[in-house]
């Protein structure tokens, strides 16, 4: 069986939904279109629940993934006004379930680096971090996703700690991480069916386990993030 | 009488100063006059924003930084801000690199004229020693709380969609940070898609949260956000900023020219 | 499910609670709620506000406060709030006597989850010493700084003209404290005007500044805030503030019953 | 010559709006009539672009003075949204020029006690001084004011400090304070027409100067505060 780069999107995203069934809120940030996908469509189908804190405004209800997490379209469909900065609070009060946060760098630690690497002396910049410091440290679960998967960005220890806290799961192109306390580090948890373990054991540079399979999809996932993004946007984070 | 000219407006902020941008990334960015700033050779600005993108990219690619005060600064969907990146690679522009809700708190203990606020501990993020942030024990008992010290931007350089010849302004849609810039910083520079009689901006009362008592220039600048978006006018120019992310320097100083005002 | 009927939702404040009233003196005050809290006999009901009036006065004079966190309490011009007044001399009610600007600091430290903000130095007023507010040490140089502790309502009780089902909702005109007491308590009872549709709100979204997240309660009441004001619905009734001025204890028993709800 | 409680009320605003010629920011808080008026008439007559912080909004144009401060007339007029914790931020900022401020006792320091008195051991209980605590402490000028004169309002020295700074100017129905900043406390500035420095000890606890007559309002003025009031509620202060 093969997988292109949209069923590898897809899997990710429907990890990442079925990881809010239970949740009580979240909130993504900006340059999110996994995230973005997968809150969307636990709304949909598993949580009708669930408070969406976007950065627009609070639990908007878009039609389709939007080239920016801050385009005018998502914040037509909010059902009240929000700040980024009582988004902030909210998380800061401890009052904040789910947080999506990337990571350029992750360690196994679960630690975030946003910030910048030295490679052989010469400095690589990264955006930084924008809301993860706080959010990684004071939201309930935060879920760490990755579009890319090598010993570069999942490293034994980070150059930079941008980003302190202990993700909830770690979703990347290969597999998902979840936190296991008593080691206090991150441990695979599912393999997705395209990768194995020897191939994350070549590409993670810290110490990694054998897990089971990821569960695929559902069709009505997939149906309906093609409905959502009909011009799979949400590849771009895998390329 | 503060209306004027972007041009006027622009000469107001010095070689120097510490401004802080409205909007975020592609939205309701005041990036023509962050052009006409770049047009005019402005040096050694420090810029300061939560997440900036075009705007802050432009400064810092063009020489007009020398310090960026923010928690993110990228394209999202478009790539990493090129220019931003090389001159921070480079030594030419400090990135005093935050997270927005240190910037936020930064704003609001400026706003609220105290020296500093405490905040959440985030205490094992790298910059919190780097921005020297310091810790004080509660007074009220229960150990030692992580505070972030006020930051005043000179000038709050904001895009509204509308805004009286006093410079009373209302704001569409999210707000961001601009509200609390407006309060905090000494003065506000408001560019705006449109310059309305105050009868007209009174039937929208429940959108005026900028009030006029420290703006210094009215500039109406139709699509004042471009390439960014200022809804319900008008949405980001994705190609435009596709075409920006890959412009080197000599590219850059062309665009300001090209793309006006 | 949070729509509910006014007892129903005066039935989630127990005995004790520490509430924070919407509106400022006759303004968009909750005096429905109020009047519905004092029928069921509340008692020991700590209640918050920067200027209160007839609503503070009410609980006071039927003996369901305790204690009074504020600024102000009187009528303007119809004189004192007699019966406010009366239960501080004779020591019924505790004045925990604040001025509003610690009042809303102490709700900015709740909203944002610190354990105390720094404020202006206004130590030579004699409450600061009685309210126990202390100084610190400015770690960035600079002397000590006066702080307030945080003080966590557990309801914000917030009369509004517009709210959906679920609790979103918008006021038309002044604030006051309303926005900022809806982020600093645990849990939010709304009363509104009318419940309206989620499109109605969301056509008037930059009025809309009051999210569902933590509204416990949500009550149609018409006329919520009379004898007070919901502008653009309705102004304050000078004449029953006139009558009701001169209430005693007896009157204000009767009072209670006659104005419904 | 005689004066009605109106005409003695007419030189009260007038004598505040005169103080607002050359101010650039005012604030009243409730209950304040005479502040009031006395803002109105500055505006129209003396200083067009005073910046009025009410409690209802930024810089409102009122038609008539209402029974409340806060009545729904006022912000219908004004030109931005304005919240009473920023007019605070203003002044802890040092960026409010004049505050009008009433005390239920004033003091030759020129503090004020709008908390309350013990009198034979029984408590009298006030208000409370609203905003006046950080206004007093933080404005340029606070203009304090009162409709009533006796020796049990002008007190050597005031139970209770609810607020301490330093006045600008205080206005009673007798006369005018102003702030000796060698002395450190209140000379009397000017006495109005009906009233005289023997009057003026005699309801005054602590030590008073002659001085001058207070002028007395112009006809223009006199017409705006009939317009504005055409009702006379600006009396009730007074009664």
């Amino acid at each position: 069986m093969s997988f292109t780069t949209l069923d590898k999107a897809n899997y990710m995203i429907s990890a990442m939904a079925r990881l809010l069934k239970d949740a009580e809120s979240a909130f993504m940030g900006v340059a999110s279109f996994l995230p973005f996908m997968a809150i969307v469509i636990a709304k949909k189908l598993y949580n009708p629940d669930l408070i969406w804190y976007s950065i627009v405004g609070y639990n908007p209800n878009p039609k389709h993934l939007p080239m920016s997490t801050v385009h005018p379209w998502i914040s037509k469909y909010c059902d009240a006004k929000l700040q980024l900065a009582e988004l902030f609070d909210i998380s800061a009060r401890g009052e904040l379930d789910v947080v999506f946060l990337a990571g350029a760098q992750i360690d196994q630690r679960g630690y975030l680096n946003n910030s910048h690497v030295y490679i052989n002396g010469k400095r690589i910049q990264f955006p930084g971090g924008a809301g993860g410091a706080l959010l990684h440290a004071t939201a309930r679960r935060p879920i760490v996703w990755q579009g890319k998967h090598d010993r570069r960005i999942f490293v034994k220890e980070v150059q930079r700690i941008t980003a302190a806290g202990k993700p909830y799961r770690v979703v990347s192109p290969l597999c998902i991480f979840k936190f296991d306390e008593k080691a206090g580090k991150l441990v695979v948890d599912t393999i997705h069916p395209w990768s194995s373990y020897k191939e994350i054991k070549e590409k993670t540079e810290f110490e990694v386990n054998d897990a089971p399979t990821t569960p695929p999809p559902t069709e009505e996932e997939i149906e309906l993030m093609n409905r959502i993004d009909p011009h799979g946007i949400r590849k771009i984070v895998l390329e | 009488m503060v209306v004027m000219s972007l041009e006027e407006a622009a000469e107001r902020v010095k070689d120097g100063s510490l401004i802080c941008l409205s909007g975020n990334l592609l939205y309701r960015i005041p990036a023509a006059f962050v052009r006409e700033l770049a047009r005019q050779g402005k040096k050694d600005l420090r810029v300061m924003k939560t997440a900036g993108g075009y705007d802050v990219d432009l400064l810092c690619g063009l020489g007009c930084a020398k310090e960026v005060i923010a928690g993110f600064v990228s394209f999202e969907a478009f790539g990493l801000a090129k220019n931003f990146r090389k001159a921070v690679e480079e030594g030419r522009v400090k990135y005093s690199e935050n997270t927005c809700y240190t910037v936020i708190a930064a704003l609001r203990a400026a706003a609220y004229g105290i020296p500093f606020i405490p905040i959440a501990d985030i205490s094992k993020s790298y910059f919190v020693k780097e921005r020297g942030f310091k810790f004080v024990e509660n007074p009220y008992g229960g150990g030692k709380v992580l505070t972030v010290p006020a930051i005043k931007p000179e000038f709050a350089i904001i895009h509204v969609q509308k805004a009286d010849e006093d410079g009373n302004a209302l704001i569409y849609g999210p707000w961001f940070e601009d509200v609390l810039m407006a309060r905090a910083a000494e003065k506000i520079i408001l560019t705006t898609e449109m310059i309305v009689p105050k009868e007209d901006l009174r039937r929208d009362i429940d959108a005026v949260w900028i009030p006029s008592y420290k703006v210094v220039a009215v500039v109406e600048v139709p699509k004042g956000a471009y390439p960014g978006a200022c809804p319900p006018y008008y949405d980001p120019d994705f190609e435009m900023m596709e075409k920006y992310a890959n412009l080197d320097e000599e590219g850059l100083k062309k665009h300001i020219w090209e793309v006006r005002p």
